[in-house]
């Protein structure tokens, strides 16, 4: 059973001072699936993902956002956070959400505690450790209750148990009908919980495969070497 | 030398026995120039934060010219508001040149584009750093605006004393449109002014000393207020 | 001394003002063979800055002040070259309806009765003074002026003036800067006549022992061309505005 | 009002009919404000930079004392020059009172609190950034504040144009040091002072605008070489 | 055959506002050696290597940098790079050596080469895919010629080529007689690389042990739980 179309991407290439990052690239992305994003390094993964999440605008082409899934956010590989505690920059994603100040607060305790992260409600978010921030991340951007999650490398640096809640996560989004677009370098990882891979190279999409047939049987030579690790 | 040290210990002693005058001056003096800050703030930063967060047409060319305009002379700001508020300009009949509203707004004009044009700079620097986390959470403008000013609040407070130091500073244009009028509107720096005509060299040096340990008090007091604020909130120091 | 150095001549704003000096000074330097720098400030600035020795030669306007720096020592000889006069100027509509031949005393004593408004220097300049002296001559204090009619600007005369235009107000001012002043707004001259009008300008030489680098042979020189008729007959023949400005003082 | 424009409208033919006074009046204001600025620059900086960059003791107090300092009134800044300068005074031997080396003294000691305090702000706020990078290489404290001043080198222009306009739109300091003399300290704000108390309002507004469209014509300047400079390199847009 | 002490920490504890960070730490580190510091999230093991290379100093205890081995460098977890291009990032750090310009330019070219990063050299470094940025700051550390190295989970973001280049360059390491430490989440890495496991929870050492011991029979149960990925 095919779900409705969130996010279509037709002929999107984007350049900057230095080249092309993106080709031409045709996709669509369907409601409440996981797909996820690999490629080596520079490969265009994360200009994927900010281009989909309109933080950048494609050179050419087109992005068409479906009724009912405009609701976004992504957690970046270096999450940013205001000057300020944990707690305060939680309650300020909420300020965009109509909510009065207590039940904002609550939301906000809640979502700390899911990632067992309530003891740093009061410090200074810009102080945590690298796991802590990309913990604080993630619930950040869960708060919006989103149609579409961005996740670019959102493991990266989390320790092997945060990283499994991370997943369990991600796996119970297709109850939330949450559509998931996730990059990473954890081959392992990909191999849990994608239901779809879209393996990218040089800003070209060499191939989409659902992820049995990724592994098993890469179509591309590109591919195969990467998933054998024999990169160049 | 020995001379005018002599003097200047009288002008001292002089200004220490603070008399009714001197502190109606003084009084004056920090309501005009705290009240023009306040104002020039409030139109200075907004803009600012706008011209540091967007690009719009002629956003360019508008920050090229507030940035000039740091460059313009007191003595041009009071002529300008002289001609609006003399009884032969358009705002003739409010009545209003020769009074401390009009040293008000004269020294708005003039301390707007220093706020504006350093205000932008720092909201700027900010701005690009946050900019990937206000546009994932699509924040609106006024709000991304009102948050860049308030997570630089630290940094601009140098702006603000920038501005106020120029406002308490300023003569020409206070001189023009207030007139160094006795009892209305002689301030310190009309005043300073007065007394240098008159070749009373260390009075006019005495009362510049005073008017130096009221910026400083100013900054002492924003200097402990900051401090007080930061550690009551323990969260403030940035990485 | 260093003979090179130029005389520094400080002279009140006015003498620079009406153009007397434009054509003083070139004839000053061609016949002394002295290069002359000019700086000009109010009456009370020249005589401090004077004092400090920052002049070689002042001309200023102020008999009284004059008298008090040759007293003290800080002058070694005072000249009277030339004069011209105060005047009387106010609205057109003329409130305490001033009649031009009265006195300069029964004049002000209109405007103290009719509680006009008057604009005072305050700023013990010569000016300042002047008119301290002919509301002592009409028997008045200020004092018993309501404060808002009697303002106090410890301004120069120009911006003095500036505020009694826009009063309108009454104001004692010099017919030099008068004459020169552009922003005559609806004020006019109402009356000039008596001798406490009369206002004397006086050239005086530093005095060179408290200051080494002074020469007194050049001031000697300066104030001899002063003494000479050829100075008295340039100022004299001085026009402005086609009227005679300053006579000379023999 | 109609007469006022009128008025406007003859200076500004007097302006284009440029003449060799008027340029020599110009040239005297950029000369006396840009060597000021450069004066001030090469202390206000690097004394900014290391305040941003080291805590001793009293650096705390030295900030607040040059905070204030910005609200140090330009005829003061002048009377000490004076007091200096004076033949009376320390330094009277050296003759500089009245001329332009007088006046430059005199503006640089007013901007340099300028420079050194928003200079201050802006290399703090991105020695936070930097901070573990120079201490992870080791970086001796002279190079950290080099680097510094080169990173912010953008955002520093905008504080050296705040030290110009406040140097080239002064006159307070240069009146009373410089001494408005033809041909020799009559600089545009003199110039103006001078054409103010001989009620030739219009004239002095008239040279207040040259004086603007030189303060605009440096800013664009500035702004070219800037986006030039950008250019060439291409490498240094901000995140 | 045992090395000789190259950093010795003797009862070495940090604190912050917010509470202790490390608690009483006494600790060598051998010349040549790789230790890996494993340990969740929190635990203290970025404050840790901050303290060894001097960025930060111990509320209480001594830190000794034995001689001739005072010359260290680090891989921050989020690099830090000036606003200039690649290449100049790189000469910039050169600056600190006695080295002529042309000099400098080719032993920086040859150091991006060795990543497969010459091309990037006239690019902004803060414009860079977050691997390149990894990548890059391993170079700029590897031309110190550091006689530590710290590595704070340097192949975080890099792709399964650039973290299989980085662990060779580990391995090599001790033919340079260069001593490693290094934090990282990832288990299998530090069963590649490790000599040594350092295992840290909640600011207190709770385990030192060699690599086979460590991930074979773990001493406490809490290192049992974490290589189980049971952590909580
Ligand atoms: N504004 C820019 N200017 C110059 N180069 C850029 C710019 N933005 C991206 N690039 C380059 O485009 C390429 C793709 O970048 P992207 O961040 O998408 O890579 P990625 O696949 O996410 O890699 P990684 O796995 O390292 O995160 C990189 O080589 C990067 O250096
Ligand atoms: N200056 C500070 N103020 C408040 N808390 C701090 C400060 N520095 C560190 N911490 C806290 O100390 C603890 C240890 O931090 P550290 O960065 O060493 O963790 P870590 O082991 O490296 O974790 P990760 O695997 O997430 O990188 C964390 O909980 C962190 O939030
Ligand atoms: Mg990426
Ligand atoms: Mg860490």
């Amino acid at each position: 059973m095919n779900s409705e179309i969130a996010l279509s991407l037709s002929d999107v290439s984007f350049s900057h001072e230095k080249g092309k990052a993106l080709n031409e690239t045709t996709l669509d992305f369907r409601q409440g699936k996981t797909t996820v994003i690999l490629g080596p390094n520079g490969a265009g993964k994360s200009i994927l993902l900010k281009l989909c999440h309109g933080l950048i605008t494609p050179t050419s082409g087109n992005i068409i956002m479906h009724e009912g899934y405009s609701r976004s956010a992504m957690v970046f590989p270096k999450p940013i956070f205001l000057r300020r505690t944990v707690l305060q920059n939680m309650i300020y994603v909420l300020d965009t959400l109509d909510m009065d100040e207590p039940a904002k607060i609550a939301v906000a305790q809640q979502a700390l505690k899911k990632f067992a992260m309530e003891k740093f409600a009061d410090s200074p978010a810009r102080l945590l450790s690298s796991g802590e921030k990309q913990r604080l991340s993630l619930i950040r951007a869960l708060l919006l209750e989103p149609d579409i999650l961005y996740l670019d490398e959102p493991t990266a640096n989390l320790d092997p148990h945060a990283t499994r809640l991370l997943e369990n996560m991600v796996t119970e989004g297709h109850e939330n009908k949450t559509t998931i677009i996730m990059a990473t370098h954890d081959l392992m990882q990909a191999k849990r919980i994608a239901e779809r891979i879209i393996y990218i190279e040089n800003g070209s999409i060499m191939e989409i495969s659902n992820t049995v047939d990724f592994f098993n049987n890469p179509k591309t030579i590109q591919a195969k070497n990467f998933v054998e690790g024999k990169l160049y | 030398m020995a001379e005018n040290s002599d003097y200047f210990v009288q002008s001292l002693y002089l200004i220490f026995s603070l008399n009714n005058d001197l502190m109606e001056i003084i009084g004056l003096s920090l309501y005009v120039s705290l009240t023009a800050l306040f104002l020039a703030t409030l139109v200075g930063l907004p803009i600012g934060a706008l011209l540091a967060t967007k690009k719009f047409p002629g956003s360019n060319i508008l920050n090229i010219v507030i940035n000039a305009f740091m460059g313009l002379p007191p003595v041009v700001a009071g002529l300008f508001v002289y001609m609006m508020l003399s009884r032969s300009g358009p705002l003739g009949i409010l009545g209003l040149l020769y009074t401390s509203e009009a040293m008000i707004i004269a020294q708005s004009i003039l301390i707007f584009p220093i706020l504006a044009a350093l205000s932008r700079q720092i909201v700027e620097d900010l701005n690009n750093e946050y900019d990937e986390l206000f546009r994932s959470l699509k924040i609106t403008a006024s709000r991304r605006i009102r948050t860049l000013l308030w997570e630089s609040r630290v940094s601009l407070l140098t702006v603000l004393l920038a501005g106020l130091g120029r406002a308490i500073a300023e003569v020409g244009a206070v001189m023009i449109v207030g007139g160094n009028i006795e009892h209305s509107t002689r301030t310190m720096t009309t005043s300073i002014q007065m007394e240098i005509s008159k070749g009373n060299l260390e009075l006019a040096m005495a009362l510049g000393i005073i008017l130096l340990f009221l910026a400083l008090s100013i900054n002492l007091m924003m200097h402990f207020v900051r401090n007080l604020h930061q550690k009551s909130q323990g969260t403030y120091r940035d990485e | 001394y260093n003979n090179n150095r130029p005389i520094t001549l400080m002279a009140t704003t006015t003498t620079e003002d009406s153009g007397l000096l434009a054509v003083l000074i070139p004839q000053l330097e061609k016949d002394t063979g002295l290069k002359i720098q000019v700086v000009t400030f109010g009456t009370g600035k020249v005589l401090r800055s004077a004092k400090d020795g920052n002049a070689d030669i002042i001309l200023v306007h102020d008999p009284q002040s004059e008298k008090d720096f040759l007293s003290r020592g800080y002058a070694k000889e005072r000249l009277e070259v030339m004069r011209n006069d105060f005047v009387l100027v106010g609205p057109k509509s003329n409130p305490a309806m001033i009649n031009p031949d009265e006195t300069i005393t029964s004049a002000f004593d209109k405007i103290f009765e009719e509680n006009a408004v008057f604009v005072s220097r305050g700023d013990e300049s010569g000016t300042h003074k002047a008119e301290q002296r002919i509301w002592n001559a009409a028997g008045l204090n200020i004092n018993n002026f309501s404060q808002s009619n009697y303002i106090v600007t410890g301004a120069g005369m120009g911006r003095s003036l500036n505020i009694a235009v826009e009063k309108p107000a009454y104001i004692l001012t010099d017919r030099a800067t008068w004459l020169t002043f552009k922003n005559r707004g609806n004020l006019a001259i109402l009356n000039q006549n008596g001798k406490l009008l009369s206002n004397v300008y006086s050239v005086l030489s530093v005095n060179s022992q408290l200051h080494p680098h002074i020469s007194e042979e050049h001031q000697t020189r300066i104030m001899n061309w002063f003494k000479s008729e050829k100075s008295r007959s340039i100022i004299r023949d001085f026009k402005f505005f086609d009227q005679p400005l300053f006579e000379p003082i023999s």
